[in-house]
């Protein structure tokens, strides 16, 4: 094990949390990434038995989750793993497919709801431009969110993330804190 | 008629009797030496300028729908000579100098407003880059003025230098730039062209081309056919699809560029400013409107309408870079066309067809442009040579390789 | 705008970067400058239908080539530009 | 004056306000408009021109003539409806355009004047002497010019910003917009209704109808609550929609906080909403009737006095015995007068033009007659004039409704440029039959006057763009056509308004007539019609059949207008949606930030990034001396420079090294497993697009790096190589910028210090060699990649860790190196490093110059084709013959201004003799003097020539000597040691 201490994406080494109302922000500090992008003529993998997802849609299984992120590509999440070489693990379970680390590519900050759908949806509706059935439970996508290239990935009815990219972590924590906050005085 | 104070006194105590119309309405004549179409700025200043400077005679301006009611009809009234590169830079001094003497010449007032250009830079490269092309334009005989921060201070306290995202390092100010009251450009030149026995003929719309044996014969037109011994095409954002009538492509594309003005207040700020670091620039008009704008949509478009994306940019632009706009209203927008080039940069040239001469590319910047295009048309028209300030604009120069890419964008038009 | 992506269905155009004509995704064959020079440099420009190269860049990284009314702005219709340069292929 | 009986003003809570300063108070329920009536004021605002008296003119956003800043200090709002601006508790409001007071503005005299101010009189004036434009007439008519002031303070509050999707969006509340909101909400659809008032319920509110025998108010309480309760409605009062854009998009804008004294959190939202289907049921805007002194306060639409009187129980009267006429062509005024009457309000007459008015009930009425004059004060109107079979007499009045007809408000149905179109029977124009796709129009929008037409209009037009079945049921309700003729103007010798705010007359029409300004668009330019705040809602369907009588010709021969957005106006606060200040755009940090920042950095924005600019150190006074040591440094030492920020793109497949040989100039196919090439990127034009290395991690796999400002474009570029021009090969791309953090360790000692922390990876120059890169682990096995590249000239590496450990390895190469001279260095001195070495940057690559212009245009291979190659070889590229040079001052102490141009020494400054430009300059601790780099015409022939370096913008000349770009190791022996 390196002998370096880590920091997480928002700078500090404890990872943020933060409630407004029904809602919890937290960064999530420890969330492997990997992609996978299939090579010409592969046949789609099943790392870990996950059946990877058609387009828009997230799959969510014992050691690693999925979304889909392009035609032939996913982005592979395994939680826990953000310390691993990720693409070892991953090897093996996803043969003629191209892989990249991408774990410290993104800063994964994770909104719960105390108050079922109601509040995510309203938070939703406030950042991104996206039809409530394309965030759906169990779908997830990249879009735009104040000007930051995202995924957001729905990924149960009280439970959204939003990856966003790891340098602009702060300002991606400031536009969901403020948009949320304003929520809970509005409640 | 001339227009000066005494007749506005004397007309105002008779009653208003006495004003003639300021152009007739004429039919048109089954043929003209020379043929303009489009009765835009371009269209209109060419036609002047044929007709006082080139003493041509017979001449026609055609136009689909209202006099003025092109580009000129709709644009943020700048007029500037801030260019960079060698093919433009003395092209635009061209043009402000006309500028300065236009309404005395025009007998209209225009209302030919030097209040200055202020653009601002927010980084070191970027106060480089400014250098350089102050540079060109003072070496081109224009003024330029490289300002700190605290210069851009005093000129304008209430920009956001304390709590921005790109702080303000300076700017590249030209005093002699400003602005110009559009519609009356575009009707003085329309009422100039008129008294110097220029045929203006409005509601009349180029529906093809007459060519014959690779030479140009005339026009055929809603109102009929018109016989031309050279036809000027002065269209903007119409030039592929009246050039196609000669079988011809461009290195041009059509796209919307939405411009805004707020209601009327109080004078508030003095010059033009343009904001180096998001997509604004604004500047207020004699009557207290704001008038500004920002980026093209980007997308090709005939519709003359843009959308929601391109508004809020610009406004997030004004409130980024003058918080104080937060409560200023925006009260109208409008959609121009414009015909986007390869390069950035326009194009006043003859064609492969005889007698057939263009003037088209000026992306957004057609209006600054207005006399000297017109000006320089008019001398290619007349005397079937470039004018000196307007050599570099041919239409091969793409497929030479001499560009004239201000922004060093490529041949991609929605970056320029 | 929203651009009916063929996979993802109905995005805001705000989602995507706008290139231009699809023709250039088909230049002539390097053997012949002066039509490569063309290629790059004129254009069509109809008012009417174009088709044209829009980049899903904040979303799934497609390039689409996308029929659409310069007129009025409608759009007819979208496709994945891979398939239909993989069908031009063939 | 007293409040009437009834109405929907709650008694039981006043508020207190001030308008200039007095005090007042009115109710909840109230607008500014109705509480200032209801005090009896009756002197609101100015005209824009003549500064004319004026008074509340409508009940709606179509008020041209009261308009007040509403708020002080930085909150101040100019040019705020007062007929719209919902009462708070403390709302302050003040009069504009007027000097010293409202009651005496001393720019009165304008209205003497008016016979010289006459449609376009400053295009023809002002002209002699030439500079007395700008010295004097100018700025006298700008000080004159505007309404309102705007504070010149930055916004205080805070605007938010939202987006929604619908199946139907319904624009207004009236009974058209609840019936089709009732029928879409029953069966099931997701709906959005949004009115600009803070009630719902449109012309009910100001109407004494009926519905289902009861007070229609009941019914709008019952269908609003049965609204609100639907999980699949969203009620937006108080919110606008101003625009239709493509696709069923439309902007709104919803007033969240400013009905209060504070907003509790935004001011106001910014709402982009998503429609399948929208139906416009936004009402009608009442006409008036051009007549001589018709802009007297106390003279105002017919409807809104109705309005006043049953919806907020005021009249504009001074004093409850005021007599109060109404001049109408239509039946609609007689129903006024009906509801005044029926509130105890004295009715002078109704004066109708039609030989056959109707009479509704028991008012003095006179057929075929008109108000044909007006006389009053600034306290408005006293009396008006009456004229009837060629008879007029003067009556005393203080309050005059006119009634002309309505215009359906058929604004957002044009925004796509569809043509509104005439309907000579109704004397109206009609929703465009090209409606922006998805839109219908229900109600008065449509022309359907009645509260049955609309009702009925609406549920069918839900039913058709849902395509049910079954409508509910609609409550009965009248259904009583309102007749009428359709009179343009009163003709007479007196000034009659047509657009009151810029003050445009039926006379200066007949002007801009004999002017030939006849189109509408002439018209409306040349005489400022319709240009206002209200941009002529209430004025541009008048002034066309003004022309049209002029012309002779029908109205639809004349011509129509066209609506653009936005339907009324929009804070610029609300439009920029929030993200301000500092938050305008995401900030980029790199992960070496925290130590950075730790250590003292001064940073600096490099595009979306900021990064650490150099690190100052206790005693240095000056930035240069920070920037010199951290130079001296990386030539004597080491130094440590974080360059995350520049692109990385991962690139896989076994057609990789094919796709690179397409996308590059250069050869990168034949590029060996563990070696990096520096690559060139070229345009489709053949111009420098960006330069960056090209790194084989493995037979499939290459890691490329852009520029910091090109990463984007760059990726996008090949995913359009990839996707479209050869999607046969295989390639797979992704970015991992963010992923690594990436350290540049650089100077003599940087190998000594990497020993250090490499896991027994050998890293001598034999096994390591200059261009090397590789796999390997660092401080007991955490996963890098180290590659052997320079971009100072010096022995260097940039060294890639997780970006996580970015921060943690920075301080530990910092904490080994102590004894190596490790210092940290930022851009300046990257800049200098790499100016001193020659290497270009964003300067040199500023998408105008070649290949050939760097002294790299062998790079462009020939051995194969690669975009741009062959456009690169145009004549006008080839013939040019500027070269990158250095340039060194001849006297070393000489700054070169970046920027300035190049002349051969004795020769004219001028375009013509022109030889090039500095590109970029520093002080150079290496040459010990400054230097720069530039591009020089013929700039290989010349090394050793004295050139002239001039900034006349700033008065500079500077004598430079060319020198080869390299002024750093020229022979690159440091590089490979």
């Amino acid at each position: 094990m390196p002998d370096l201490s880590p920091l997480c994406a928002l700078g500090a080494f404890d990872s943020r949390s933060e409630r407004f109302g029904a809602l919890r922000l937290t960064e999530v500090p420890d969330l492997g990434l990997v992609s996978i992008a299939l090579r010409k003529g592969a046949e789609a993998p099943a790392p870990f038995g996950l059946a990877l997802p058609g387009p828009g849609a997230w799959a969510e299984g014992a050691t690693a989750s999925a979304l889909w992120t392009g035609p032939g590509q996913w982005l592979l999440e395994l939680p826990g793993q953000g310390a691993a070489d990720v693409v070892g693990l991953v090897a093996p379970e996803a043969p003629g497919c191209s892989l990249t680390e991408q774990t410290d590519g993104w800063a994964c900050i994770e909104i719960t709801s105390t108050a079922g759908a109601a509040p995510l949806e309203a938070l939703r509706e406030r950042l991104v431009n996206l039809a409530p059935g394309t965030l759906a439970p169990g779908h997830g996508t990249r879009t735009i969110l104040h000007h930051m290239s995202v995924l957001v990935i729905r990924r149960a009815p009280d439970r959204l993330a939003v990856l966003g990219m790891r340098s602009a972590a702060d300002s991606l924590w400031h536009a969901l804190s403020e948009t949320a906050a304003r929520l809970e005085t509005q409640e | 008629m001339d227009f000066n104070g005494f007749r506005v006194v004397w007309e105002g105590l008779t009653g208003h009797r006495g004003w003639k119309p300021l152009w007739r309405d004429p039919d048109p004549k089954p043929a003209y030496d020379i043929v303009i179409i489009g009765g835009g700025g371009g269209g209109l200043a060419t036609a002047y300028y044929l007709a006082t400077v080139f003493k041509e005679a017979r001449i026609a301006v055609l136009e689909k729908g209202w006099l003025g009611g092109g580009n000129i009809g709709r644009n943020t009234t700048i007029i500037r000579s801030n260019y960079m590169l060698p093919g433009n830079q003395p092209f635009y001094e061209f043009s402000m100098k006309l500028w300065e003497t236009l309404e005395q010449e025009t007998n209209f007032n225009s209302m030919v407003s030097q209040r200055g250009i202020l653009n601002l830079c927010h980084s070191d490269g970027q106060r480089d880059a400014f250098r350089r092309r102050g540079n060109a334009m003072i070496l081109s005989g224009a003024d330029a003025e490289l300002l700190d921060t605290d210069a851009v201070r005093q000129m304008y306290p209430f920009l956001n230098f304390d709590n921005a995202r790109f702080p303000i390092k300076g700017g590249l100010l030209q005093r002699r730039a400003g602005t110009a009251r559009h519609d009356g450009v575009a009707w003085g030149y329309a009422r100039g062209a008129d008294r110097a026995g220029v045929d203006l003929i409005q509601n009349c719309e180029v529906t093809g081309l007459r060519i014959e044996a690779g030479a140009i014969k005339g026009v055929e037109t809603t109102r009929g056919y018109i016989g031309a011994g050279k036809v000027g095409v002065a269209v903007a954002g119409s030039s592929s699809r009246v050039m196609q009538m000669a079988g011809l492509r461009l290195p041009i594309e059509s796209h919307v560029l939405q411009a805004f003005v707020s209601e009327g207040l109080k004078p508030c700020i003095d010059g033009v400013i343009t904001f180096g670091a998001g997509h604004f620039y604004v500047s207020q008009s004699d009557k207290g409107g704001l008038v500004f704008g920002g980026d093209i949509d980007g997308y090709n478009s005939y519709a003359q309408r843009g959308n929601l994306p391109v508004v809020e940019d610009v406004a997030e632009g004004a409130m980024a870079l003058m918080p104080a706009l937060g409560r200023a209203r925006l009260l109208r927008s409008w959609g121009g066309l414009m015909d986007m080039s390869m390069d950035g940069s326009p194009i006043i040239d003859t064609t492969p067809v005889d007698g057939l001469y263009l003037n088209a590319g000026w992306c957004y910047g057609g209006f600054k442009a207005t006399p000297a295009s017109g000006y320089a048309f008019a001398h290619l028209l007349a005397t079937g040579q470039p004018h000196p300030t307007a050599t570099a604009y041919r239409l091969d120069r793409f497929a030479r390789g001499l560009p004239i890419d201000e922004k060093g964008m490529g041949a991609q038009p929605n970056l320029h | 705008m929203l651009i009916p992506h063929p996979l993802l269905g109905l995005r805001d155009a705000q989602e995507f970067t706008y290139l231009g004509d699809a023709s250039l995704m088909s230049p002539p064959p390097s053997d012949d400058p002066e039509a490569l020079e063309r290629h790059v440099h004129l254009r069509d420009n109809p008012a009417g239908l174009l088709r044209e190269l829009w980049f899903h860049e904040q979303g799934d990284r497609s390039w689409l080539v996308v029929t659409r009314d310069t007129r009025t702005h409608e759009i007819l219709g979208a496709e994945l530009a891979t398939d239909i340069r993989r069908e031009g292929a063939r | 004056m007293t409040r009437l009986d009834g109405g929907h003003v709650d008694r039981t809570r006043a508020l207190r306000f001030t308008f200039d300063g007095k005090r007042y108070t009115g109710h909840s329920g109230d607008t500014l408009a109705s509480a200032l009536m209801a005090n009896g004021v009756r002197l609101v605002g100015r005209s824009f021109k003549y500064h004319r008296p004026r008074g509340i003119f409508s009940a709606g956003s179509e008020e041209p003539n009261a308009l007040v800043t509403i708020g002080t200090g930085a909150r101040a709002e100019p040019n705020s409806r007062a007929t719209v601006v919902e009462l708070h508790e403390g709302l302050a409001a003040t009069s504009q355009n007027r000097w010293p007071s409202l009651g005496f503005d001393a720019l009165q005299v304008n209205d003497l004047l008016s016979p010289f101010f006459a449609a376009g009189f400053y295009y023809k004036t002002f002209m002699q002497p030439a500079e007395f434009w700008e010295k004097l007439y100018e700025p006298m008519i700008r000080r004159a010019a505007g309404l309102g002031k705007l504070s010149m303070l930055p916004d205080p509050d805070a605007y938010g910003r939202g987006f929604l999707h619908c199946d139907l969006l319904v624009i207004g509340a009236g009974p058209a917009g609840l019936a089709a909101s009732l029928t879409a909400a029953r069966a099931g659809a997701e709906v959005v209704l949004a009115d600009e008032d803070f009630a719902l319920g449109g012309r009910l509110l100001a109407e004494t109808h009926t519905l289902d025998d009861d007070d229609a108010t009941a019914w709008i309480a019952a269908t609003e609550a049965e609204l609100r309760s639907l999980p699949n409605v969203r009620v937006l009062s108080r919110t606008t929609v101003f625009g239709t854009y493509d696709h069923g998009v439309f902007g709104a804008v919803e007033r969240v906080g400013d009905h209060l004294p504070r907003p509790q959190t935004v001011r106001q939202t910014l709402w982009r909403i998503t429609a399948k289907r929208s139906i416009l049921a936004a009402g009608a805007i009442e006409r008036h009737i051009p007549f001589a002194g018709n802009d007297r306060p106390g003279i105002l639409l017919g409807g809104a006095l109705r309005a006043y009187a049953n919806r907020w129980s005021v009249t504009p009267q001074a004093s409850e015995t005021d007599r109060v006429a109404i001049f109408t062509s239509t039946d609609d005024g007689h129903r006024t007068a009906l509801d005044l009457m029926a509130k105890g309000v004295p009715i002078l007459a109704v004066i109708d033009p039609r030989e056959d008015a109707p009479r509704l009930g028991n008012y003095p009425l006179r057929k075929g007659a008109v108000v044909s004059g007006a006389k009053g004060g600034r306290k408005g109107l006293s009396s008006i004039e009456i004229t009837e079979g060629g008879r007029s007499d003067w009556f005393e009045c203080a309050v005059l409704g006119v009634s002309g007809g309505w215009n359906p408000n058929v604004h957002l149905a044009s925004h796509h440029r569809g043509r509104p179109e005439w309907s000579e029977a109704d004397a109206q124009f009609l929703p465009p039959s090209e409606l922006p796709p998805g839109m219908s129009v229900a109600g008065a929008a449509a022309g359907q006057g009645s509260t049955h037409g609309a009702l009925a209009s609406g549920a069918e037009a839900a039913k058709a763009a849902l395509g049910l079945d079954t409508l509910p049921e609609l409550p009965r309700a009248e259904d009583a056509p309102s007749r009428g003729m359709a009179l343009w103007h009163v003709p007479g010798r007196g000034r009659a308004w047509v657009d009151f705010q810029n003050d445009v007359t039926v006379k200066d029409i007949a002007l801009a007539h004999k002017e030939n300004m006849r189109s509408v668009e002439h018209l409306k330019r040349w005489t400022t019609l319709g240009m206002a705040t209200d941009q002529g809602k209430t004025a541009n369907v008048t002034a066309l059949a003004v022309m049209a009588e002029l012309t002779g010709k029908t109205i639809p021969q004349t011509g129509t207008t066209v609506f653009r957005p936005p339907y009324t106006p929009v804070a610029l606060g609300v439009l920029g949606g929030g993200d301000t200040g500092a938050h305008f755009r995401p900030r980029r940090l790199t992960p070496t930030h925290p130590w950075a920042k730790a250590q003292g950095a001064e940073f600096v924005e490099v595009g979306q990034w900021m990064r650490a600019q150099y690190f100052p150190q206790e005693g240095e006074t000056h930035w240069r001396e920070s920037v010199d040591r951290e130079v001296l440094a990386v030539r004597s030492g080491v130094g440590l420079c974080d360059v995350t920020t520049l692109g990385k793109i991962d690139v896989q497949g076994k057609d990789a090294g094919e796709f690179l040989n397409r996308v590059y100039a250069n050869m990168m196919g034949t590029l060996k497993v563990g070696r990096v090439r520096y690559g060139l990127m070229l345009r489709a034009d053949g111009f420098l697009y960006d330069d960056g290395t090209c790194a084989r991690m493995a037979e499939d796999h290459y890691v490329v790096t852009t520029t910091t400002a090109n990463a984007g474009l760059v990726y996008r570029q090949m995913e359009f190589a990839r996707q479209c021009l050869w999607p046969d090969l295989d390639v797979q791309l992704i970015s991992t910028t963010d992923a690594w953090a990436q350290i540049a360790v650089a100077g003599p000692n940087s190998r000594a210090l990497l020993e250090r922390v490499v896991d027994g990876f050998d890293l001598s120059t034999e096994s390591f060699p200059f261009m090397a890169c590789a796999d390997l682990t660092v401080c007991d096995g955490l996963r890098a990649r180290l590659f052997r590249i320079s971009f100072s000239g010096e022995h260097a590496y940039e060294i890639a860790v997780p970006a996580r450990f970015g921060n943690a390895m920075m301080d530990r190469l910092m904490s080994l190196g102590q004894d190596l001279g490790a210092t940290p260095y930022g851009t300046e001195a990257l800049a200098v490093l790499r100016i001193e070495k020659g290497h270009a940057a964003g300067a040199e690559l500023n998408g105008q110059t070649t290949a050939q212009m760097l002294g790299l245009g062998r790079m462009i291979s020939r051995k194969k084709d690669s975009i741009g190659a062959v456009l690169s070889r145009r004549e006008g590229l080839e013939a040019d013959t500027r070269r990158l040079v250095g340039l060194q001052s001849v006297d070393p102490s000489q700054k070169i201004p970046a920027g300035a141009h190049l002349f051969t020494a004795g020769e004219a400054r001028d375009l013509n003799t022109d030889q090039g430009w500095v590109t970029s300059a520093c002080w150079s601790p290496h040459v010990e003097g400054h230097i720069a780099l530039g591009f020089l015409a013929g700039g290989d022939g010349r090394m050793g020539e004295e050139v002239i370096a001039a900034n006349p913008l700033e008065g500079q000349e500077v004598a430079v000597r060319v020198v080869s770009a390299h002024f750093f190791d020229p022979e690159g022996d440091r590089l490979r040691a």
